[in-house]
């Protein structure tokens, strides 16, 4: 062990204040239970404990604490976390990732929309919510910005747009 | 009472040294004295199951054997004025207070569902003596 | 300048001690060194008598025999988006600041009338020597 | 990364001591133990050329030669409910972390334009040996 | 060097703890570097280093920092900072200061608004929006609570308002 700078420590060791030695990394997975002292007793690494990981080769002391899915705000779990992963966390399917800022490291899951009326454009993913057709399925009139059914609205009480659409359909019927 | 928050004490960055203990929620005073206290609580929805809360409050109370009901130490309460979609805020409590051995502190919370315990740097309770 | 808070320095929660005394609304220094201070402020509203404020502030200023006008240390500012009905909102400031023997420490608010002065775990301020 | 706060270290109510220097963007730790690490940023807006943002974050990190990647030690973000008029808000944090000798502290924050730069007492950062 | 409390310094000086002395006043634009320990050496005042002023005679061992103007909210530099007196900000041209509550210390800039159509009844100013006319100008119709020029929309589309405004213009022409 030359006695080094910290910053000159040759490829795979970290200087190690405390015991003023460059030691050997601990292989990601792990940390330092115990530096190194001499040659002959290398750094002592121990696994991490469950629910903590370390990514990377480290001489840390303590792993790091492993996140939580948000369950009550419908996450779900995509990968658990590993010794040497922390926990990758998704939405539950029917549910979208709606960012709080960009790089989307903070999100809540909101309830992909249903298109009741219309016909889906590009259905719900993991990062974006349906979009819907913007015009109406057949059998269906617009009210507003919704697609309303013809068979809930009796013909007499339905409005221009609803005697268009289904008004036609009832040709054949009662002409 | 409103519900007692639980806390990680060994794990990622907690820790607790001094004879400061952690136990059935509650960190333990070992020693007589003036300690700083802080806690801080991120607090996010809306979440489906529970109404649209209006406010979210954080409470450091004290309990001990010399009185049969917890005191309340620090108290940080917000108004909520966020729409419906996903809201975060974090309330943070700290402050100087005289404590006896065997005291014990632990922190509430207007509604546990509301809290966002994913994260160890988001939502931390500590202690020091001066 | 904004008004000047006044508080309670003995009863319940409140203490002096080493000799940091209270004075006419201001923590009077007894040794010169490094202080970490701090002061949570509740604001409440709305109240009748003022206007709907669009904001609220704390802020924890120093006195001292040598400089004739107050310094201002820490400062919290907040803007209220708030609607009519009632609203909470904390302000905690806590920062290390070099004092010396003499200096007089005081929180000044932007509305006397707007500070939730009921519980002594809502609103507070102190101050030890590092 | 998020962007990395720069501080003034020296001009008014700024000033290191025993050893603890800032260099780099970045509070240098002199000695290994547990430190009470702070700090407050003041956020504002809207500002022309950024997109209305919908929250703010700040972050104190700990960057260290043990290890490849900055460890996130305290968190504080918040979403913004304020209407297109100015907005100001604070975030303070504060805790005890365990640091090793020649650990480097930070403070990141979501997006630097909407940082209140303008007076000291209303961005702070600071830590100190318990 | 009478051997007094702080409260009873003579005019011009002030008490130093650290050398229970009374000390002279170090002046505006500088700080008290070193105390005076005795008649002969008295304070030691230094000019506040630069991005710091002191505005009073003061025996403090530092000066204060500046603040800065708010570029970014459209904040312009009414006059710099000097050793003396703290820097004073204003808003840019075609600005004005839209305070946070009274005294009027924080401020925003707010763009001043065009008048588009009207009259100005008072200019923008540092401190306050401009004041536009109710009242549409000449040769503009009002339409919700913007005035719009005539020539832009055809008469037979434009609605009552602008008829009477915009078509009396065009008696003359096409009678």
């Amino acid at each position: 062990q030359r006695n080094v700078t910290s910053s000159s420590c040759p490829a795979g060791t970290n200087w190690v204040e405390t015991v003023h030695h460059c030691c050997s990394q601990c292989p990601a997975g792990t940390f330092l239970s115990e530096p190194c002292t001499s040659p002959e007793n290398d750094s002592v690494c121990l696994p991490c404990p469950a629910g903590t990981f370390r990514t990377q080769p480290n001489t840390l002391r303590k792993c790091q604490a492993c996140y939580e899915c948000d369950q009550q705000a419908f996450q779900s779990v995509l990968s658990n976390c590993s010794a040497t992963s922390n926990v990758v966390c998704g939405c539950e399917p029917g549910y979208f990732r709606s960012c709080f800022g960009k790089p989307c490291t903070e999100f809540s899951c909101k309830k992909c929309q249903p298109c009741t009326g219309r016909l889906i454009q590009r259905p719900c993913s993991e990062t974006e919510d349906t979009l819907c057709n913007s015009s109406c399925k057949p059998d269906f009139y617009r009210e507003g910005d919704e697609c309303r059914p013809c068979h809930t609205s009796t013909l007499d009480t339905c409005g221009k747009e609803c005697q268009q659409v289904c008004g036609s359909n009832n040709d054949q019927g009662s002409g | 009472h409103l519900p007692i928050l639980q806390w990680e004490d060994k794990r990622g960055l907690a820790f607790t040294k001094n004879n400061l203990s952690y136990s059935s929620n509650a960190l333990v005073i070992p020693v007589s004295g003036d300690y700083y206290v802080y806690a801080q609580v991120t607090f996010r929805g809306p979440i489906e199951s529970s109404t649209k809360p209006n406010s979210v409050t954080e409470i450091i109370t004290k309990v001990t054997d010399s009185y049969p009901e917890p005191t309340q130490l620090l108290t940080g309460t917000k108004t909520l004025s966020e729409n419906s979609n996903g809201w975060f805020q974090p309330i943070y409590l700290g402050a100087v207070v005289s404590l006896e051995v065997g005291d014990k502190l632990m922190v509430n919370v207007s509604d546990i569902k509301l809290v966002d315990y994913t994260k160890e740097h988001k939502t931390f309770f500590g202690a020091f003596l001066l």
